[in-house]
């Protein structure tokens, strides 16, 4: 069992991310490499101009998901810190809605994590998106997360 | 000795479409016997008969971690039904 | 044949890169995900105290192959715009060398044109960085660039 | 018709390590006859041995193109002689 370094970060915030602040914040004099992932939002969806989204959360539940992320990265990859934010509220076409950074000695190490890290907040995290058009606004499809099938503990032997 | 109160009460959460099906996003639940997260469900389904037909892409987490539609409830439990998330 | 878009970077320096600039011009209102790769200089190399770094290039081969670099991730991924930048000369510890980013719809292709585009600048822009530490200073180990074996030309059939 | 003079003249950079031990950065080599980049690195080799060494880990260029040991030279051309690289 890893224990996470206190200095990674985990947020939901509702203002602009500052990238550059993350990115200073990971940084340690016995890394070498930082890879960063910005996800933004984009002008359109399926075809239709978007106008703006929406972000919700199951805050204190995503936070704890996106700490999850945090043990899982640092248990696969040889990675040194970790930065995963996520905004919510009203985000505007080309506000950063998640930005995540990860340093490590190795390159190789902060790709695999990265990527990793944001796969899996894609599919675990509960955050939602509702995407305004000028007609009107849908609730994004997403990804259902893995749940276990059944409990344990609610068939005792008999 | 009095009968042990059986009673459980629960707080629900609705997030996503979920929450514009029920109309509202908190609510609490009392049961006087055991139930699981599926009955839980199936009170709300009936009360809001919309509700049901998400039965298939929804999943539920009890205390912030996702949780089996056959998971006891325990009073003071927080339970949440999830939709798909799409964050990111 | 892809032709490079106009607004790609390719860039050697000899003052600190603005991250924050290079990836707000790779931005686009059509992308969705920016990967940046941002390589600094780590405090030791082979268990040795590293004082500093100094980067010399072969200046106009260097951004032939870095121009190289951004048209084979144009062909390869379906990415939007790239930045490649290069510092050389001396380089503190924590001082960023290069970095790289990637804007793309799609966050897949935006990963995997950064992660290509670092490991071939690794192995073919005739960059080298000499390592200087308390007692003395040597050229790192690098790689060897593919070259072609032989000329055909130079074989004109008899 | 006079003979067509076969002298070619060309540039002659070193980089790294190998501009170390050539104790220059840059040079100009001339050839009365054609030659090719392998004959250019040995008349270097020649004058300083020590470059003979690293014969296996150098590449040329060629105009700033990676070019193959028996590339012939022409006029003009900028050929380089590269250690390995170790730039990011």
């Amino acid at each position: 069992m890893v224990t996470l370094p206190h200095d990674d970060i985990y947020q939901l915030v509702r203002e602009p991310i500052d990238m550059a602040a993350q990115i200073r914040l990971v940084r340690g004099p016995e890394d070498g490499a930082i890879v960063t992932f910005d996800g933004f939002v984009r002008n359109q969806s399926h075809n239709r101009a978007t106008l703006y989204l929406d972000y919700e959360a199951y805050e204190s539940m995503a936070l704890a998901k996106m700490r999850e992320i945090g043990l899982q990265i640092h248990e696969k990859y040889s990675i040194h810190r970790v930065a995963i934010v996520h905004r919510l509220g009203r985000l505007e076409i080309g506000e950063t809605s998640v930005f995540i950074a990860v340093s490590a000695p190795h390159r190789a190490a902060a790709f695999d994590a990265c990527r990793f890290a944001i796969d899996t907040l894609k599919r675990t995290v509960p955050i939602w998106k509702k995407e305004c058009f000028e007609d009107g606004a849908v609730w994004a499809d997403g990804e259902l997360p893995p749940v276990p099938a059944a409990t344990p503990r609610a068939k005792p032997a008999s | 000795m009095p009968p042990v109160s059986q009673t459980i009460r629960v707080t629900v959460l609705f997030f996503g479409r979920l929450k514009d099906v029920a109309g509202h996003a908190e609510d609490s639940a009392e049961f006087s016997d055991a139930a699981t997260i599926e009955q839980l469900f199936a009170l709300y389904a009936a009360r809001y008969p919309e509700l049901a037909k998400y039965r298939s892409s929804v999943v539920a987490s009890r205390n912030q971690e996702f949780a089996a539609w056959d998971t006891p409830l325990r009073s003071g439990d927080e339970v949440a039904f999830l939709p798909p998330v799409s964050g990111g």
